[in-house]
């Protein structure tokens, strides 16, 4: 697999892995905090605007409604997945356990945005409205994962204040994937030309400079984890497969083609890095924010940059060859 | 000279993403005014931690807030139960201001 | 008008009201301050930049002379009229109106850049002197806005040290304009060329990202506005339609063309955010920092941005077409 | 055991520009050395702020001078005019040294 | 009404690049965990200094660390050689805090 | 000589004198830390990656060894010569005078990527290999400045705790400049070509944003110095050109040719400002780092940047003249 390689190979997988060598190695390397989120909060907005862009070109279709729900669907019902091989195999009480499958109910951006740069090099670019997808997937795990954890807890459902709902549901990264995706809708190809310089082409070199901090991170994560288990590790790479598994047979049997197909299975097996954390030490204070950091940072999110996001799309063109 | 008149010095510790509510529990009980300062790393029983914008999860801030014995009282009272599940830690000290109405 | 149709639809403008959006909405969305700065510096070191090297081709001309003695009037004058019409009709006291003056007969680099904006996209791009024009237009008016305010107290002039006068004449932002200016009249076109990837090509994008700040600061000042009057709100409109319209006039008197007569009612009828604020915090400590924030980025800001522009730039256009 | 001596901990909060003003007003009475700290956000009877870069008008900083206490009265009778116009919080509290000759 | 505890306060400001030697000299007597906060300027007998990133240099944090008497006598006695050659500020004063265990 | 009036009047360099003028008429123009740390991580990464790719198309050749070898001898040796003029005609004690010894022998990663703007300017672009040679040179300098300080001190070798050395040898800079070389090396001309836009196309405009902060920077050290002398002043210009006097003898000894050769002249003579100052702070932190700071970045790094650059360039031609 000469395409495989190639990927690997790539600046922005060496990047990360770069990152990931420098944790680990202890160098002070770090790139300020607020450079980091800016270019989280860029990654965003480039992806929201481009999504939408592309709807404005390829108008509506029975597809992107399909492709909605079973992005809901996912979102709500892998956490039911997750909760109860958290428990039992994982050994994880109700809270830790809920805020965890939140985590993997709902979706990584950068999981999403390494898999389309590697999906469009393959020339099998998803289409644009996954991008909705991606932004409707964030928040129903949250609320499922809240649920799960106040079901073991005497004390009913903890923090599930009306601000707690606001907080999620108006969430930085979901308004600003959402609003950027309506600009791009509302501005067309002709309104986005002007800005592609920024938004387009100069993408990928930042998306090599956040893999580089994200590998750093994810490395300091797990150096100084203190409560991962074997258990919890194997989880951690079980998890995510279980997830793109079903993704890509829900992508197969809605009739998702291509790259398409492929970015569901994706957006299933990723695991939130940015909304859900937030949220989890909002609503589920007493579970222990290093654990589900180390867990989907430290384990999943390198797992699926490296190995998940080929098997993912493998994944996804065999189910829709079995069907077909 | 000018006078000044003591007063106790409140501060918390706490993760960012619950200072909200730590502001909600020092308001009902009569403390509404506060100042906010971010730090930069540490470490407790629960590990080390640096400041993390990304995902938001583990920076944290400290708050600080100045008023009468009568205010600690009820702020001290409202905050301890959920000092050990959130992870925070409440410094008390004495202070002296010079304009006592406004604190 | 499709023109302007196409100009409210502009990824410029949509991410601005995404921003006003999402701050009404009280959503967690923030662009870290030293981001904001950074761009903020961007943007003025790129339009300096280039108004030089536009003055390097076009080279000097009596035109430019009369532009930046216009400019320098309407920094000086039009605290004047703003000054009896906050304390009148305003009800605000001698140290406030003073301050609030000062923001109106300043000038807003970012009203500026986008009004180019628009314009450019209409074919009609102001003169690159226009940007020494906006530099000079800044300082003027906090002279005269410190003075009007001591004039209504007994104390003498407040604050007037030599510390002051030198912060205001050495502002950050000025220097950065007028530096940058000098930099691209030195260097030229051929100068420009290589650093034009940065300074014009993603320039659009960057204002993007900008306004959408702008526009969750804006909200977010006014939700939090205490010392808002109706009378006030008032005056926050009707002060930069008597500037846009008194800019407009002696950019027609004086000759000027188009897009730069256009350029002149806009920066006169916009009011600032960076070098007065600063400023007044400092020469008049007693002044509501809240009220004339708010006044000047809350309301008269967005204003400006969306029905401003299009106003000024048609009045200009009217009164161009009256005088010939 | 390090033997440590008495002295004054005074605190400033204030909004950035008027920092050297406040600067200026401590090296008047002799107080020439501080340390300066970013405040995040908070909240008073002037409102609710956070910090600002762009505008630059609302950020505030914590001054933080150690001294002994005629230093300190004399600073607290030179600052103690502007408290209320300038919106300062002024904080004074007692704290402990090592090297008495330096503060 | 919630008791509470008596400890001290530690504080030293100290360059980014020392800090840490200063936590490995805290832990050495002790003292495991501790919170900083990133200081903006300040001025002292080695001059004035601002925040640094580029050159990392000159930046200063402050070190805070609570804990029992014994604990401070001994981090003092630690640090009292370096406190000169290495250009710290050490501040120390009484808090009051809620879980006397884990202070 | 119109090559260098024109190197003189690019933005690039002007950009640095605003920054200069600025910082000496103590304007509050600043640019935010994180974002000038940003900037300089920037330079760092696109360097190395820039250079490994050219290795990549170039290939290894015996001429990068025999540079590699000399870069390492220069950064060992340079301290060796520094040291006895710091410690006689400078007046600094040992302590001292191994610190800003270590200072000279080490380089500056933006004193070399002017250079190398002004060297492709003249056509005279110097091999990528130098890149490894650069990031080479970071270290070897600082464990020569410690040593020489140690020698100095009755206390034995300070601070040469193993962290230190770690510190020291997995700088950030230093990993990151390598790093990105072997990105590049093995992602090569055609994994490049994605990135580029962000790594090559806005590279000059990030410089000169970056050097207008190194102006200040170095303007506002100078004012605020202190414990500066006329002797040490002086060797602040000598010292410099003494190493690049070497570097250029070296270079042409063992043949390397035009840019490369004035490349390795340059880093010789340029003084560090990133990895040393802080692994001093560590290692000694008796030593004054308002002292190092002042000599390094207050003087010689203007001084290279304006007028070291074409006489170290002019050296090496001659040098080289002399040898064939
Ligand atoms: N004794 C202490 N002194 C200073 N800071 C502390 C101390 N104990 C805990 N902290 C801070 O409080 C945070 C939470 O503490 P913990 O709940 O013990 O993990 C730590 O990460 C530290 O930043
Ligand atoms: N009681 C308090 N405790 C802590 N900070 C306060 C208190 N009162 C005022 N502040 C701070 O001082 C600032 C100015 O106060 P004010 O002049 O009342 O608006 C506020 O924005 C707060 O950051
Ligand atoms: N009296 C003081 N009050 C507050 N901060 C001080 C004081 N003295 C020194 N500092 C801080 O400690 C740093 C180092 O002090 P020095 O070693 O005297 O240069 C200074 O730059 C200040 O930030
Ligand atoms: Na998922
Ligand atoms: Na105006
Ligand atoms: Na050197």
């Amino acid at each position: 697999m000469d395409a495989a390689l190639s990927t690997l190979l790539s600046p922005v997988i060496l990047f990360f892995a770069l990152g990931i060598l420098a944790g680990f190695a202890r160098s002070d390397l770090a790139i300020p905090e607020s450079i980091a989120k800016g270019m989280s909060l860029y990654l965003m907005a480039a992806i929201g605007l481009k999504g939408g862009v592309q709807v404005a070109e390829a108008g509506f279709t029975a597809e992107i409604g399909l492709a909605l729900l079973a992005g809901l669907s996912l979102s709500a019902l892998l956490p039911l997945i997750a909760f109860p091989l958290l428990r039992g195999f994982g050994r994880l009480d109700g809270i830790n356990a809920g805020a965890v499958a939140a985590h993997y109910g709902s979706v990584s951006v950068v999981t999403y945005v390494t898999g389309v740069e590697i999906l469009t090099a393959m020339d099998t670019a998803p289409a644009g409205f996954m991008v909705a997808v991606l932004a409707l997937m964030e928040t129903p795990a949250i609320v499922v994962g809240i649920w799960l954890a106040a079901r073991g807890t005497d004390k009913g459902a903890p923090g599930t204040s009306r601000n707690l709902w606001h907080e999620v549901l108006l969430n930085g990264s979901v308004v600003l994937l959402v609003g950027a995706f309506f600009v791009g809708l509302l501005s067309g190809p002709s309104g986005f030309a002007p800005v592609a310089p920024l938004f387009e082409d100069i993408f990928r070199g930042i998306l090599c400079l956040f893999l580089l901090d994200m590998g750093l991170i994810a490395s300091r994560r797990l150096l100084e984890a203190k409560a991962l288990t074997k258990r919890l590790v194997t989880l951690a790479l079980v998890l995510p497969v279980i997830n793109g598994a079903i993704g890509a047979a829900i992508a197969a049997l809605i009739g998702l083609e291509g790259g398409t197909a492929a970015a569901l299975a994706i957006l299933a097996a990723s695991s939130s890095y940015i909304a859900v954390p937030a949220a989890m030490r909002m609503a589920l204070p007493q579970a222990n924010a290093g654990l589900y950091l180390s867990l989907s940072l430290g384990i999943t999110f390198p797992f699926n940059i490296t190995l998940g996001i080929p098997l993912y799309s493998w994944m996804a063109a065999t189910f829709a060859g079995l069907l077909s | 000279m000018t006078d000044t008149i003591h007063r106790r010095r409140i501060q918390v510790l706490a993760d960012k993403p619950l200072m909200r509510e730590l502001i909600a529990k020092a308001a009902a009980v009569g403390i509404e005014n506060y100042t906010l300062f971010q730090a930069a790393g540490g470490m407790g029983e629960s590990g080390r931690w640096t400041d993390d914008q990304v995902t938001g999860a583990t920076a944290k801030q400290m708050f600080l807030a100045i008023c009468d014995k009568d205010h600690e009282a009820a702020f001290t009272d409202a905050v301890q139960p959920i000092l050990d599940s959130h992870g925070l830690m409440l410094l008390i000290s004495d202070v002296e201001v010079v304009r006592g109405k406004k604190y």
